[in-house]
């Protein structure tokens, strides 16, 4: 069981999605209810996996018992280990938050398959994040991406060109990734990961590796929705489904900035070459990135779209923290991944739960939301706030380290965007919650459901524990630093 | 140190931020005497923790409490000071005289959303002595965000448009200024290694290269003048006016502009220290740009007729006292300045109070129309007589002690301009205050309204008055009761050695 | 905006004779080639030793890299999923079949074509039981020759296909499945490739390690076994996955001896 | 080795359908020619040595050409 | 060996792969009809395939399956990329199946399946 742990928290939630469909035509809710219990499980045994890793050093697992070049390996050290752990709350509570929006359908099919896919989608960023294969990581990346295209054309009409935009888009991001793949294979002859880091650093093809990189940039920019490939994201994120709005627009964006991360410093390495000039460019495509989602999002009144742009800028930070390079600018990177999983899985919780009841999505109707749904309206003010940078809500820290490693490396000009970053989020954040609380009362009416309770407890649990992590994370983000620095040095940045 | 004087500070501390989780959970449903009562009781045991740590500070104890590590290298700390326990004590005080005010006016006043009021009031306490126990610079900046972010559903009370445009104004300054001193503190430490306040400075000259040292001077010394209205970065604090009195009260007396007063403090004398601000040039021009602040606000304010609009750039100027009183870099400066943290307090709180009860009782916000109104509120107007001759520096009063300590820290350089100013704008003071009295008492006009005896309530003329009297006893008497005086003298002893 | 990136593309065509100088991309055929060497040449001296498969290609699929092959049968599980939900929805009334019911005891099969022939019939007869039977052999005969559970999997489908669209009128389909049925057998398929893992993991290896099948098995007959396994799973989920798309797209399609066109023309 | 020559006839015929594929105007004319491609493919996939990728691709190209024909049905047949 | 099969093992093939590539790529930006689009998303990737299959070729070696007579490694190709691309293969169609249904989906919504249309029709 210890030792077959990378392998289970993939294999539970995979077997739950398979068999769903079938197990809802047993009865209605069967697959459904496995799925969530199997997503569970997975979040219980990544956090077992975490212990270890913290204790024992990084994990290999083997598939196969193959040795390592010639079977697929999965590597687990903290870092991902983390993220593991954070894909699994996110999807669990993805899970339990979209039980109530089907409960009108009687299709098994729908019902089973919608989670399915949640648990397929869970399933493709688990293994993107934790192996350690180029290849796998590509057939990974397919799962996910399919998975998500499907997730985002059940939001309705719009949604399904916008999910045919991002498939076409996400095809031809997923092609370069495998040009990129067949450069590196033309250059090292292996597959893993640490193999072809060893190869790399004594045999190396500058040239070669120059133009794969620069798929791999291109690749994991258009699936992250990087500035000048994020075409495609705020419709994607605006018509999604929305009981599965925030595991798509929390959790999918950060998995290929992860992808990049391992390329970058794991694959690659500080000693190759160009390495320098890849910082710049990501830095440079980083500024933008965030000047240009803050300034598009502030035009916008439907809250899901002026998410969907903060999204944009909020990536940034995660690879401008790649692009300053130094180990806390990094963890802090990893600390805004974290945070933001859960800032922006908490506002698509609040917003998907203010549709869920009143059936609207502009600001311009937000009026008195706040005396009719307090805590949704706790959850949206925090994760705001949060996201513009306010002690001691999680944004603030990982801009703290951002900064620090900003000014680490003298490049005072970051620091300067990340300032004005925060300002413009402060912008429309705060007309957001202008708008919760002082907007005029509109007198919503409750569309059918109509309970005691603010909101069944399947949505009050996601939004509570939104609001915890992101507290917690703030306050307690010295261990979580400190078990991402343990890795870092371990990667020899 | 024995464990109740660690948990004193921790009382003092969370009884504000549990009062205002409680009254915004249970506000709507448990109704208006519930919240007062918390209110009040925190109120009272956060003023009896703070003052029960007055004498462990005077004795020269070292209080220091270590939370966690809150980024790494740095830890959330406290540590009490005397500079800090200055502010605490005014803001404990003052917290219990405007609760009790504030549901005077409140009531009187019908005002709407009071939860949210009570709630976020006792947040930005919460902030306030979070600021005055912070051990570093991550730790103050924390509870300086909280308290921007406190203040703002204070600024926007009456939701309408106006209160919104306001609350707009006041989060631009703030939040930009709160902006550019986190980058500041971000490249402090990375220069330093270090974040820990201490009196005298932690930076030395030959730390930073110096144009960038007066470049992060003028940064962070921004973030504090902002809220304290330094001249060009004022004009929030008037537009804040719209808010209800008790809100101008705490912005314009306890909390807000204090905070960015004492901001100001900490920067430049306990991380900048007098030899690195001096090194810098930085200093020098903080306080040219106070003189000028001084003279252009009082110069306003005598042209302005609405009574809280006088008062608010009355602040301005009283504010920029404190910051010439740190820019000038004496001791005796400096204990004027930490004095006049009070002084100004107590008088402005007194002025306040007294234009809320004109307000509520009498309906009466511009001066132009006050003729006689002292015959109807004679022991408010008597009040504001009390706080107007304060204010302008007559002796006896409060703000005579800080005053002549700023002018004497000035005589001790040789700076001609600082005395002058000072005295200048003492009597712009008078110019600007005493004609309310004297319309206020005037007898040869009579008007109908004012006839008959009808003072504020009770629950708003109890704190007025009492603030008036202390701002008396402690002209007469500057040590009275909690040994400010001292603290302010062992404040600035540490600093300057 | 469309325009520019056409035009930037055609710019990256040009350049990329510029590109491709020496030394980027190995000589094709050069033995000596990274590609060539390190890991490829440990496969082709110990794969059929190692996984029993003469056939080095589905040894490595099947074998080596068996993880990567769970994850693309998932795939198209996932396809034929989404395909499903994607066309759940009732589609439009207007553009609904509306079939008389005297119509279907004409004519059970839609998308059949009105004329028959005997030609067709025969090779039907012909051709369908050739292929399960091809697909068979495909499968079983996947580790030794070419061939796998991928394409007898699809051969089985292309088979259904065959079955749907070209059987004339009278006959009975072989097997009809609607998209709910196949989307499920599907699932059953890539569950049994993931039960593989499973089991070997229960028989105390790691997952997908052949050797640790709890049959009691020699490496040979186990990695065997183990490789039959798997290609059982793969052919089901791919044929399922086939006919699921299949049925939700026909599902909307509008025949052209549709009875409303008909009724329309008259 | 003579393999390359008609590996490279073969991508250049694969060039000169997908250039028919960019530029035709029927969509059952580019679905049929689509099918060549897939037909064309699997002879280069031969000549380059992987017979398990060219029985793959054969068995795929006719799904995916059935595929693309029932979608046909469903879409107006010419374009732009 | 001749010069041309010298240039056309290093860089000819290469060169025409690349254009194809590029093609594909083209043809999914210029091309204003979705199912035109999907049709060079799948040359883009048959594209790519190639590549892959270039680096597994080696001169005098023959398929991947085992004859008894031949146990050198010099006496087969590579078949690493083989499996590789069996895999991709499968992907790529699985991606054209959901393309295909959603394309069904857009025609239902939009009445048409041109890009310049479904852009009108969604500002409408």
């Amino acid at each position: 069981m210890m030792r077959n742990l990378p392998a289970l928290i993939i294999i539970f939630p995979l077997v739950s999605a398979l068999l769903s469909v079938f197990l809802s035509k047993i009865s209605l809710y069967l697959g459904r209810n496995l799925v969530i219990t199997s997503i569970f499980i997975s979040l219980a045994l990544s956090i077992v996996q975490l212990r270890e890793v913290i204790i024992n050093g990084p994990i290999s697992y083997k598939f196969g018992n193959y040795a390592v070049p010639y079977g697929i390996e999965f590597k687990i050290d903290t870092i991902n280990a983390i993220m593991l752990v954070m894909i699994c709350i996110i999807g669990l509570l993805t899970g339990l938050f979209s039980t109530n929006f089907e409960e009108n359908s009687k299709d098994r099919i729908k019902i089973g398959g919608s989670h399915a896919l949640i648990a397929l989608l869970c399933v493709g960023m688990l293994g993107m994040t934790s192996t350690g294969d180029v290849f796998n990581l590509y057939v990974f990346l397919e799962v996910t991406s399919l998975s998500g295209y499907v997730l985002i054309a059940l939001g309705g009409s719009k949604g399904v060109v916008s999910a045919f935009r991002y498939l076409l888009i996400g095809t031809v991001a997923a092609t370069f990734y495998l040009l990129g793949v067949a450069m590196l294979y033309s250059v090292t002859g292996t597959l893993n990961m640490q193999d072809m880091h060893d190869i790399l650093s004594s045999r190396a093809n500058d040239d070669t590796m120059l133009i794969a990189m620069c798929m791999f940039i291109a690749a994991f920019g258009i699936k992250m929705a990087l500035f000048p490939f994020h075409g495609w994201q705020p419709s994607a994120y605006t018509h999604a489904q929305t009981g599965a709005r925030p595991l798509i627009a929390g959790v999918m964006g950060k998995i290929p900035a992860y992808a990049m991360f391992r390329y970058l410093y794991c694959v690659y390495g500080t000693e190759f070459k160009y390495f320098r000039y890849f910082l710049i460019v990501i830095g440079a495509l980083s500024v933008m990135g965030m000047i240009y989602g803050s300034v598009r999002a502030m035009a916008q009144t439907d809250i899901r779209k002026m998410l969907a742009y903060s999204s944009v800028a909020q990536i940034s930070y995660i690879t401008l923290g790649f692009a300053i390079g130094t180990p806390i600018a990094i963890a802090g990177s990893f600390l805004h991944m974290f945070g933001h999983a859960f800032m922006k899985g908490g506002l698509f919780f609040a917003s998907g739960s203010i549709r869920y009841k009143y059936g609207i999505v502009d600001m311009n109707d937000f009026g008195y939301i706040y005396k009719k749904m307090p805590l949704t309206s706790a959850l949206l003010s925090i994760s705001a706030l949060s996201m513009i940078g306010i002690p001691p809500t999680v944004g603030f820290f990982s801009k703290w380290y951002l900064a620090l490693g900003a000014a680490g490396e003298r490049e005072y000009i970051y620091i300067a965007i990340l300032v004005i970053s925060s300002l413009l989020n402060a912008i429309y954040f705060f007309k957001m919650i202008e708008k919760i609380f002082m907007a005029k009362d509109r007198d919503l009416k409750p569309i059918g459901r109509d309970s005691v309770m603010e909101l069944p407890w399947t949505m009050m649990i996601p939004i509570v524990i939104s609001i915890l992590m992101i507290l917690g994370l703030g306050l307690f983000n010295v261990k979580i630093i400190n078990i991402l620095l343990m890795s870092l040095g371990g990667i020899g940045i | 140190m024995n464990e109740i004087n660690i948990c004193l500070p921790l009382i003092a501390i969370s009884a504000p931020l549990i009062a205002s989780i409680l009254i915004y959970i249970l506000g709507e449903h448990i109704g208006k005497n519930a919240r007062e009562a918390i209110t009040f009781i925190s109120s009272a045991i956060l003023l009896i923790s703070v003052y029960s740590l007055v004498p462990h500070v005077l004795k020269g104890e070292a209080i220091e409490i270590i939370f966690l590590e809150i980024v790494k290298g740095v830890n959330f700390s406290f540590n009490i000071d005397a500079a800090g326990m200055v502010f605490a004590c005014v803001a404990s005080t003052l917290w219990v005289l405007t609760s009790c005010y504030s549901v005077g006016y409140m009531r009187g006043h019908g005002e709407k959303n009071q939860t949210g009021y009570f709630s976020a009031f006792a947040i930005c306490i919460f902030a306030t002595i979070g600021l005055c126990f912070s051990a570093n610079l991550i730790t103050f900046f924390i509870f300086f965000e909280i308290l921007t972010i406190g203040t703002y559903p204070l600024v926007v009370h009456y939701r309408d448009e106006e209160g919104r445009r306001s609350g707009r104004k006041y989060l631009a300054y703030t939040l930009i200024s709160g902006q550019i001193f986190f980058a500041s503190i971000v490249i402090i430490y990375m220069f330093t290694g270090t974040l820990e306040f201490k009196a005298g400075g932690f930076i030395k000259p030959d730390m930073l290269p110096m144009p960038l040292m007066l470049i992060l001077f003028i940064m962070m010394v921004g973030a504090g003048a902002v809220k304290a209205g330094l001249m060009p970065l004022h004009s929030w604090l008037p537009a804040a006016m719209v808010a209800p009195t008790p809100v101008s009260a705490l912005l314009h007396a306890v909390a807000v502009v204090k905070a960015g007063a004492f901001c100001t403090l900490r920067v430049v004398l306990y991380v900048f220290g007098p030899e690195a601000a001096k090194a810098c040039h930085g200093a020098e021009i903080l306080s040219y740009m106070a003189v000028i602040t001084i003279i252009v606000s009082s110069l306003i304010a005598i042209r302005k007729d609405n009574l809280k609009a006088r008062l608010a750039f009355s602040t301005v100027g009283q504010l920029s006292y404190i910051i010439l009183g740190i820019s000038m870099l004496t001791p005796e400066s400096s204990v004027g300045a930490i004095y006049h943290i009070v002084a100004h307090a107590f008088m402005k709180i007194t002025l306040f109070m007294c234009a809320g009860a004109i307000f509520v009782t009498a309906h009466k916000k511009n001066i132009s129309e006050m003729v006689g109104i002292g015959r109807r509120m004679p022991i408010t107007m008597g009040a504001f007589t009390t706080a107007s001759v304060a204010l302008a520096g007559f002796p006896f009063f409060v703000g005579f002690v800080s005053k002549a300590n700023i002018i004497l820290g000035a005589m001790k350089i040789n700076n001609l301009l600082f005395s002058m100013t000072l005295v200048v704008s003492a009597l712009l003071a008078l110019t600007y205050l005493m004609p309310v009295v004297l319309i206020g008492f005037k007898k040869d006009i009579i008007n109908e309204e004012f006839q008959k005896k009808d003072d504020a309530n009770l629950m708003m003329r109890i704190p007025l008055v009492i603030t008036a009297v202390i701002s008396v006893i402690l002209g007469i008497s500057p040590n009275f009761g909690l040994h400010l005086y001292t603290l302010a003298e062992i404040a600035a002893k540490s600093i300057f050695g | 905006m469309r325009k520019v990136l056409a035009i930037i593309t055609l710019v990256i065509i040009l350049l990329i004779p510029t590109f491709l100088f020496d030394g980027i991309m190995p000589s094709i055929g050069d033995p000596n080639s990274a590609p060539n060497t390190h890991v490829s040449d440990y496969y082709i001296e110990n794969s059929v030793e190692m996984t029993n498969s003469p056939n080095m290609v589905t040894g490595i699929l099947a074998d080596f890299r068996g993880f990567d092959t769970m994850f693309e049968t998932t795939v198209m599980f996932l396809a034929g999923l989404g395909a499903v939900l994607i066309l759940s929805n009732r589609p439009n009334i207007k553009k609904r079949f509306i079939i008389p019911r005297n119509y279907i005891k004409q004519r059970p099969n839609i998308g059949a074509p009105r004329y028959k022939t005997i030609n067709k019939d025969v090779m039907i007869t012909l051709f369908e039981p050739l292929m399960m039977i091809y697909a068979a052999y495909v499968y079983f005969h996947g580790e030794i020759s070419l061939g796998g559970g991928f394409q007898a999997g699809a051969v089985l489908g292309l088979a259904y296909i065959i079955d749907v669209m070209i059987v004339p009128g009278r006959r009975k389909k072989l097997f009809a499945l609607d998209k709910g049925n196949a989307l499920s057998i599907g699932g059953i398929g890539t569950f049994i490739y993931a039960l593989t893992g499973i089991l070997t993991m229960t028989g105390g290896g790691l997952c997908l390690e052949y050797d640790k099948l709890p049959f009691g098995l020699s490496h040979a007959e186990s990695h065997s076994a183990g490789i039959l396994m798997i290609e059982l799973g793969v052919t089901i989920c791919v044929m399922a996955t086939i006919i699921t798309i299949l049925n939700a797209i026909m599902g909307r399609v509008r025949f052209d001896d549709d009875p409303i066109k008909r009724r329309e023309d008259a | 080795m003579p393999s390359l020559f008609l590996e490279a006839v073969l991508l250049l015929i694969l060039i000169g359908i997908t250039l028919t594929i960019i530029f035709g105007k029927d969509l059952l004319t580019v679905t049929i020619v689509y099918c060549s491609f897939s037909f064309v493919t699997m002879f280069l996939y031969i000549v380059m040595g992987a017979p398990d990728v060219a029985f793959t691709e054969a068995v795929i190209g006719v799904v995916s050409t059935i595929y693309f024909i029932m979608t046909l049905k469903t879409i107006r047949r010419h374009t732009k | 060996m001749t010069s041309l099969e010298t240039f056309l093992a290093a860089k000819g093939i290469y060169f025409l792969t690349f254009l194809l590539l590029f093609l594909g790529l083209y043809g999914m930006i210029t091309c204003g009809n979705y199912m035109k689009k999907l049709i060079c998303m799948n040359i883009m990737q048959v594209a790519v395939i190639f590549i892959f299959l270039c680096l597994a070729q080696k001169d005098g070696g023959t398929i991947p399956v085992l004859f008894s007579n031949l146990r050198n490694a010099e006496d087969y190709i590579n078949p690493l990329p083989h499996a590789l691309m069996l895999t991709a293969i499968v992907v790529s169609m699985g991606t054209t199946g959901v393309g295909l249904a959603l394309l069904t989906r857009i025609k239902e919504k939009y009445g048409s399946i041109e890009e310049d249309e479904i852009i009108e029709r969604e500002n409408k």
